[in-house]
């Protein structure tokens, strides 16, 4: 699986967020996108997922995916996991996992007793409505949702927000498992002791573009962009 | 136990059975898509009318079936080119839009059909009468209601238990994108849904234009009572809607078989006339009609989830 | 003397499921006092019931002595308690000015009044206007809810402190801030719950050792440790509950 | 600049239903906009429920309905000299009536809000229409009760009886009602109804109450539908079970919901137009209840601010900065949208003239000139062209539209 | 000149949309006659001007000050009785409030005696021989069936049908105390969409005929479901000649229907019988409310005599006497009810003319002279001025 992007362009009514973002991901890798809060971190994840107004091109594979809707991106292997995790507030946890599945059958890969049997507590919560739950546990319950459909590429959006740092660690083993599987992720992270541990490739953005694409050791190489674009 | 009692619980069965069969695609269009859909009882009103037109051609059998797979088309459309229009601004603009609608059908209706009632009449076979009691024939159609209803019943129940459509659209209702993002084509999920609900009606209609009558205000008598029926038996549960369409069909036709003014019921003797006697005068009958509203009230007081709902209202 | 907040033996079940078991804690009057632990401890659970939210299932909880417990919320924050919601709770069509007013308006004596013009109120308006200065919202006549997810988190927790409330509960104040936000969150914090009695629920650890004179450490729904920052930094309990690998925390 | 232009449009108005009346002289003109003076009373009340604290009740015509029984009633004592209170005065007791009736039903409706609150004002207004259905006595039946309001002890020499005089008794109460109501808005109460419409649970840990929050909003829509109901009383002179009906309590949600429930006035423009095309459409065509509808859905469908909402974009685009383009672009909108139009009126009007329901034969006069008759093949060429126009119109204007594509 | 024009205010939208359009059509073919025939007063021309009522009585207050307005003196309505009240008191107060645009009410259908008497008024002129009139007349005529032993009223739930049931209890009691009145059940009216129930409840009262004064869909719906159900009883009705009745019934209804009528299509008088059958030639349906045409007769009689003016026009029907084909017909001046002959007949295949092409038509088996319509009156009728 390769993920091209180029000339990404995206907006919320009147106002022009991404302005021509160009990166690539590749097979199996965990590339961590950065940057301040409000540069358009998560409306590049959206823009990929189709789910706001866009143009530019993105080639999954050589195939265009730039003009479908977000169920048919999904359908083609991406997978999504939103920052406000969206759990859906009625359904217990195991009917939001279940909706999860929409191959409707568990294959080869990620499996509900997989994920369950990695978070017990979500087992334990199996029939609680996911509204219920804490917001830590909503957030793993999210993640697990997405992976279960088994995506070739995962955008997973600040996963470890709210979260305790002993499940922090078990979010972050969960990742690097996810991309050793198989799957490659496109990580926006604000943690960048974690974010730096587990991907191969950073990029940083600012102000809708990229102005940074490399190694994630290049990236501590160069403690210059780190201060220019990350800091305040 | 005296023919007219079993008569009465026959007919209240039947008449049961002809709510539930309307209110069954609202229970589906409610519970699952929160939509109030204030023209669900217009569609039951142009299954009816449909059903007229298409058994002059077809006959009557043939009309039944094809006269709902026209009105889920036509719900289709509504909701393909208008609810999913103003879905983003909530649900009240829906209910308004639905609300407009109802409206427009029954004009419709009108221009084609004219302002009074057609004559929709049943075929000979359904006519004859299944049993005679006490010299009251009781004829087959009603049997057939009956029979469709609790199919029905059958088939939605059992749909709503072995596909995963139920858990989709509830989780859509609130979250659409998200669940666009798990990669299900929600709006045409929406669509679908709404096409079955609207089938639904269209059926009863076909079925109980025949029976009843098929006239341009048959939408607006039973729009509230479709609520009441979705309300009373629970949110989100078919079988609550079924108890419920069950109790109101027997308390109207039970409260005209045996009327008595309520002073009698009580035991008391006549209260003459002038000041809260007229209250006390009034027959059952004549509070039958406000029966089902006063079991709503009591039902959202008491008890918002309704006789068999999960959630409350 | 009597605490601020005392919660003794207080138990929280949801059906089958017992989430809170038997919690007995102290919080001092005019302390900052930090409750941590991992994720579905049941920190906002008690926090909740707390405030009214969500009822005891056993237990009793006193608010300067008077005991609270299973009281309608806007009951208990008339006796002075106040809090912040872990995912945010506001009123999204109303701008940042009148949700901070409509949190000002029952301290300052002002109830259903539908005799008095608002506008006569005019310090308020102008306390309101200060306070979302402060809080660095952008926009003030906006809507609130179409602010910026970070504008909506201040105003949060705005809305928890514009009362005059002596007690005031915050559920994650910092949650999805980067660092320097969380830093000016937490002077802010610092700056408004001067005098007044602070609970906290948090986890990032800057802002907790920063703010907290004392800590609480909830897991599965028991406390394990209590202690001053230095104690529960040290308490090897707590490091195997919660914090997990030291490099974490910094 | 913007709210000068909403103050002078307001002095206007206000000018314009002083002035017209008297100037037509002509009692349908006065009848007409007393209706609507009342309707505007009406719906405001209902939208203090509905736009300002979040409740949308279906069963609004209940305490306009009980008002104007009450009303009628008394005027019914006054007349026959039970009671010595100056007619003028008694839609006073409507309003009591609609406390009394909102204090006792309110308490039990506005535990829940959302659509547990719709369907119970629902359901306990179909049971007030019921019962008064039932009790003849009270109600009066199909035929409802009547009274004459020039009986009575006299006010300023004035009888009412002329329908000028009347009006002017019916603006003054309303201009009362729409000022309290207004001014109702602009209290902290007020305030706390609209935090308490978006989110009422937070609303409580700010201290307030939110049950007796929507109560008292509750109870004070209950007032002025009361009010407005005891007005209704005083022009018809008479009150039918209808005042009560679902129909009523439909309508005042369509005519709020057409003006926008965004806005104080909202509800005000809705109440004059949907009055106005009630009482006017229906004289000029067959088919006034099918444009109602479609005017409806459009409204709901294209503007779902209502009509503020469509007067607010105005001010805007009139006094922003590229005021002529933006006019350019609506009059362009317009002209392309006119054959669409126009060939769907004369569709429709010939379909009503073709149809069986129709009474008016099957000619249609246009322009004095023009003849076009529905049963006549060739005739249905003309909305047909007038159609296929403007289909083709709408779709060569999409097409000419900018593109997300061609932006940036 | 200008026609002399007649709002016409009945319901054309909603439930009794099809009875108001039927009386529009009668209205305009009257009309049309007495235009072809060179107008009135010298040559005027009649315009009838069609106006929803909506049922409504309310609606139709408003809708009088529109026509006060717009210069109407003459208006007319039929269905309903409570929207007839409504008119009476709409035009008493427009007459005195209002005196130079004064209105003249012609009530072409509706029976409630009320209107003519307790809440009579100078202006109203009623058409249409009244409940009590007609139920004396009909009791007449069941008094003479020697097998009846037991009947059941059921009827509509408002002024009209409870002025039926209460004159059909009295006038039977009278004339035949020993018929059993087993019940004298009302039901809501135009909402029974199933009256299966009340034919459970007839049937196992042992009734062997039924009296109503249903109308309507609560007629048909009546019928059609006892024919379903084999209920075999014998019909006292007065509106089962009216629109779908007949269709509905079908040969359930054969010798079982009775029916109280001024004129119906068999009645052998050849001036009427072209003209009903000019109607059917121009509107496909059948012509049944022949008041309607001696109606516009007599307006016609008074226009003639005293011109556009609607005081005088009162004055000149008050009392005014009209010779119909079949006799003559009276304005009563004590009360503007009118009295004229009427037929009770009952539906039969063995007719030359039938309704609704059934095959079914309506035979003479009495006639009642108009003398028989007078009953007492309570109005006190207050001349204007
Ligand atoms: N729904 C929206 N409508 C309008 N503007 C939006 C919307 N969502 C985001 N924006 C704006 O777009 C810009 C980029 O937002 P985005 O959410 O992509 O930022 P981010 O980099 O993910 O930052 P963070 O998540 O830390 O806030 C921000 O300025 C934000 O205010
Ligand atoms: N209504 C409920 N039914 C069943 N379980 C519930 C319910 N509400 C909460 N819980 C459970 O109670 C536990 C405590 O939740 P709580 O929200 O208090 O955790 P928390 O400590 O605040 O966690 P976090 O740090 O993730 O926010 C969770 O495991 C949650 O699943
Ligand atoms: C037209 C008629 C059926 C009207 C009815 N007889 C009435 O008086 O109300
Ligand atoms: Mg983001
Ligand atoms: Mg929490």
């Amino acid at each position: 699986m390769t993920l091209v992007v180029s000339g990404l362009h995206a907006w919320y009514g009147h106002s022009h967020v991404l302005q021509g973002v160009d990166f690539e991901v590749g097979p199996g890798e965990i590339v961590a996108l950065l940057g301040r809060n409000g540069v358009g971190r998560s409306t590049t994840l959206k823009a990929l997922m189709g789910d706001v107004e866009r143009r530019g091109r993105v080639l999954l594979d050589g195939a265009r995916i730039d003009r479908l809707d977000p169920h048919q991106v999904v359908r083609r292997g991406l997978a999504y996991v939103p920052e406000d995790r969206q759990v859906f507030p009625t359904l217990t946890v195991e009917q939001n996992l279940d909706l999860g599945n929409w191959r409707g059958r568990a294959e080869g890969g990620w499996t509900k007793p997989d994920v369950l049997s990695r978070f017990p507590r979500l087992a334990e919560r199996a029939k609680v409505p996911a509204g219920a739950l804490s917001g830590g546990e909503q957030q793993l319950l999210s993640m697990c949702r997405s992976l279960l459909s088994n995506p070739r590429l995962m955008l997973i959006d600040e996963p470890t927000e709210g979260l305790a740092p002993a499940m922090v660690t078990q979010v972050k083993e969960l990742i690097v498992e996810i991309a050793a599987r198989g799957c490659a992720v496109l990580l926006v992270e604000q943690k960048l002791t974690i974010a730096l541990k587990i991907a191969s490739r950073v990029l940083v953005m600012v102000h809708g573009q990229m102005v940074f694409q490399d190694s994630t050791a290049a990236f501590i190489a160069a403690p210059e962009i780190r201060r220019r674009y990350l800091e305040v | 136990m005296s023919s007219l009692l079993i008569l009465s619980l026959l007919n209240g069965l039947a008449y049961g059975l002809l709510l539930f069969l309307l209110s069954s695609g609202l229970t589906l269009i409610f519970s699952m898509m929160g939509v109030l859909n204030f023209a669900h009882a217009s569609f039951y009103m142009l299954g009816a009318y449909l059903g007229f037109q298409l058994s002059a051609v077809t006959g009557f059998w043939v009309a039944i079936i094809i006269s709902p797979i026209l009105v889920g088309l036509i719900g289709a459309a509504v909701e393909r080119f208008g609810l999913r229009k103003v879905h983003a601004q909530g649900h009240v603009a829906e209910l308004l839009l639905t609300f407009g609608l109802a409206f427009l059908i029954e004009e419709v209706v009108q221009l084609v059909w004219g302002r009074s009632a057609v004559n929709f009449v049943l075929p000979q076979i359904l006519r004859d009468p299944m049993f005679v009691l006490d010299g009251v024939a009781y004829p087959t159609y009603r049997i057939f209601m009956m029979a469709v209803a609790l199919g029905m019943l059958a088939v939605v129940i059992v749909f709503l238990r072995t596909t995963r459509v139920g858990l989709l659209v509830q989780a859509a209702l609130g979250l659409p994108r998200m669940v666009g993002m798990l990669g299900y084509n929600v709006p045409r999920l929406f669509t679908q849904v709404f096409a079955v609900g609207s089938a639904l009606a269209g059926l009863a209609g076909a079925i109980g234009g025949a029976v009843l009558v098929t006239e341009p205000a048959m939408a607006r008598e039973l729009g509230p009572i479709v609520f009441v029926v979705v309300v009373v038996g629970g949110l989100g549960s078919v079988f609550g809607a079924f108890v419920a369409s069950l109790i109101i069909g027997m308390v109207q036709t039970l409260a005209i078989g045996f009327d008595r003014p309520i002073y009698a019921m009580l035991g008391f003797g006549s209260p003459g006339e002038g000041g809260l006697a007229e209250l006390w005068s009034v027959s059952l009958a004549q509070i039958a009609p406000l029966l089902p509203y006063l079991l709503l009230v009591l039902t959202l007081i008491f008890r918002p989830r309704g006789i068999a709902g999960t959630r409350d209202l | 003397m009597t605490a601020a907040i005392e919660l003794s033996g207080i138990s929280k079940s949801f059906g089958p499921l017992r989430v809170i078991e038997g919690v007995d804690l102290v919080i001092e009057k005019s302390s900052r006092h930090a409750v941590i632990g991992p994720n579905g401890a049941g920190k906002s659970t008690l926090f909740h019931m707390i405030s009214g939210r969500l009822d005891v299932t056993s237990g009793v909880v006193r608010l300067f002595g008077e005991e609270i417990q299973n009281q309608k919320p806007h009951r208990i924050a008339r006796k002075g308690l106040s809090r912040s919601f872990q995912i945010t709770n506001l009123f999204p069509r109303l701008t940042a000015i009148e949700v901070l007013t409509s949190a000002m308006l029952w301290p300052a004596g002002v109830r259903y009044d539908f005799w008095s013009p608002l506008a006569r109120l005019r310090d308020l308006h102008e306390r309101a206007a200060a306070m979302a200065r402060d809080l660095g919202i952008a926009s003030t006549d906006t809507p609130s809810g179409l602010l910026s997810y970070a504008d909506q988190r201040a105003l949060e927790l705005g809305v928890a402190v514009a009362s005059d409330a002596r007690v005031i509960l915050l559920d994650e104040p910092t949650a999805g801030m980067n660092r320097d936000e969380a830093r000016r969150t937490r002077d802010l914090i610092l700056s408004t719950t001067e005098g007044r009695t602070l609970l906290m629920v948090e986890h990032d650890m800057d802002v907790v050792f920063g703010i907290a004179d004392r800590i609480s450490v909830l897991a599965s729904g028991r406390i394990i440790a209590s202690g001053t920052p230095e104690e529960i930094r040290r308490n090897a309990a707590v490091q195997e509950a919660y914090l997990g690998a030291e490099e974490e925390i910094a | 600049m913007s709210r000068y232009l909403n103050h002078f449009l307001i002095a206007l108005a206000l000018a314009g239903g002083v002035a017209v009346p008297w100037l037509s002289g002509s009692s349908f003109t006065a009848t007409l906009m007393s209706q609507i003076a009342i309707a505007a009373v009406f719906s405001v009340s209902f939208n203090l429920m509905w736009g300002t604290t979040g409740l949308l009740s279906f069963g609004h015509a209940l305490y306009f309905g009980a008002g104007a029984f009450t009303v009628m009633h008394l005027t019914r004592m006054v007349n026959d000299g039970g009671l010595a209170v100056p007619i003028a005065l008694l839609p006073a007791a409507g309003g009591l009536c609609g406390l009394v009736l909102g204090l006792v039903l309110g308490s039990v409706a506005t535990r829940r809000g959302g659509i547990a609150f719709a369907m119970i004002t629902m359901g306990l207004g179909e049971l007030a229409f019921s019962l008064s259905q039932t009790l003849k006595g009270t109600f009066g039946g199909e035929s409802g009760i009547s009274a004459d309001r020039t009986q009575g002890p006299e006010m300023f020499g004035l009888t009412f009886g002329p329908y000028l005089q009347a009006y002017y008794l019916i603006l003054a109460w309303a201009l009362l009602c729409l000022g309290m109501m207004y001014y109702l808005t602009k209290t902290p109460l007020g305030r706390i109804a609209t935090a308490v419409r978006d989110n009422p649970e937070r609303a409580g840990f700010l201290q307030f109450d939110p049950y007796v929050v929507r109560l008292m909003m509750y109870v004070a829509a209950s007032v002025f539908a009361g009010i407005a109901g005891g007005l209704s009383s005083l022009l018809y002179e008479i009150v039918t079970v209808e005042a009560l009906s679902l129909n009523i309590s439909s309508n005042v949600v369509l005519m709020s919901v057409i003006g926008g429930t965004g806005h104080f006035f909202g509800p005000v423009m809705g109440a004059s137009l949907v009055t106005w095309l009630q009482s006017t459409l229906s004289d000029h065509s067959e088919a006034w209840l099918f444009y109602y509808g479609i005017f409806f859905v459009a409204m709901i469908v294209f503007a779902p601010g209502g009509l503020a909402g469509i007067w607010v974009g105005a001010v805007r685009m009139l006094t922003g900065q590229n005021r002529l383009a933006a006019l350019r672009a609506v009059a362009g909108r317009a002209l392309r949208l006119a054959p669409l139009v126009m060939g769907a009126v004369l569709a429709i009007e010939l379909a009503y003239r073709a149809s069986v329901v129709s009474t008016r034969g099957t000619e249609l006069h246009l322009f004095g000139a023009i003849t076009l008759d529905a049963a006549n093949l060739w005739s249905w060429s003309v909305p047909g062209l007038c159609l296929a126009a403007g289909i083709w119109l709408l779709a060569a204007g999409r097409r000419g539209a900018r593109k997300p594509e061609d932006r940036a | 000149e200008e026609p002399i024009r007649i709002a016409f205010v009945d319901p054309l939208s909603g439930p009794l949309a099809s009875s108001g359009e039927l009386g529009l059509r009668h209205y305009q073919f009257a009309v049309d006659e007495i235009n072809r025939n060179g107008g009135v007063d010298g040559g005027r021309m009649l315009e009838v001007v069609p106006f929803d009522s909506k049922a409504s009585p309310q609606e139709t207050v408003l809708l009088l000050r529109k026509l006060a307005d717009e210069g109407f003196h003459y208006v007319s309505q039929g269905n309903g009785s409570s929207v007839s009240a409504a008119i009476i008191e709409a035009v008493e107060k427009n007459n005195s409030r209002n005196p130079d645009q004064t209105m003249v009410f012609l009530n072409y259908s509706a029976v409630d005696p009320a209107l003519t008497n307790e809440k009579c008024s100078w202006w109203h002129f009623r058409f249409d021989t009244e409940v009590n009139q007609k139920t004396a007349e009909m009791t007449d005529f069941i008094a003479d069936n020697k097998d009846l032993k037991r009947i059941y009223l059921i009827n509509q739930d408002y002024s009209f049908g409870h002025a039926v049931g209460d004159a059909a209890r009295s006038m039977l009691g009278e004339k035949r105390p020993d018929i059993e009145i087993v019940a004298d059940e009302y039901h809501p009216l135009m909402k029974i969409k199933d009256f299966a129930p009340y034919i459970a409840k007839i049937k196992a009262s042992g009734a062997q005929a039924v009296l109503t004064g249903n109308f309507g869909a609560d007629l048909t719906l009546l019928v059609k479901a006892a024919s379903d159900a084999g209920l075999d009883v014998d019909w006292y009705t007065y509106y089962s000649g009216l629109l779908g009745a007949v269709t509905a019934m079908g040969d359930a209804g054969v010798n079982k229907v009775y029916e109280l009528s001024e004129w119906h299509e068999n009645i052998d008088n050849p001036e009427l019988a072209a003209f009903a059958g000019a109607y059917k030639e121009e509107f496909g349906d059948d012509w049944r409310y022949m008041r309607v045409k001696f109606m516009f007769g007599m307006l016609a009689q008074a226009l003639d005599e005293v011109g556009d003016d609607p005081a005088k026009v009162a004055a000149a029907l008050s009392g005014m006497s009209y010779d119909t084909p079949l006799g003559q017909a009276v304005m009563q001046p004590e009360n503007h009810q009118i009295i004229m002959p009427q037929f009770v007949t009952v539906l039969s295949r063995d007719v030359p003319n039938d309704l609704e092409g059934t095959g079914i038509g309506r035979k003479t088996i009495r006639e009642f002279p108009a003398q028989s319509a007078v009953v007492p009156t309570t109005c006190q009728m207050k001349r204007p001025g």
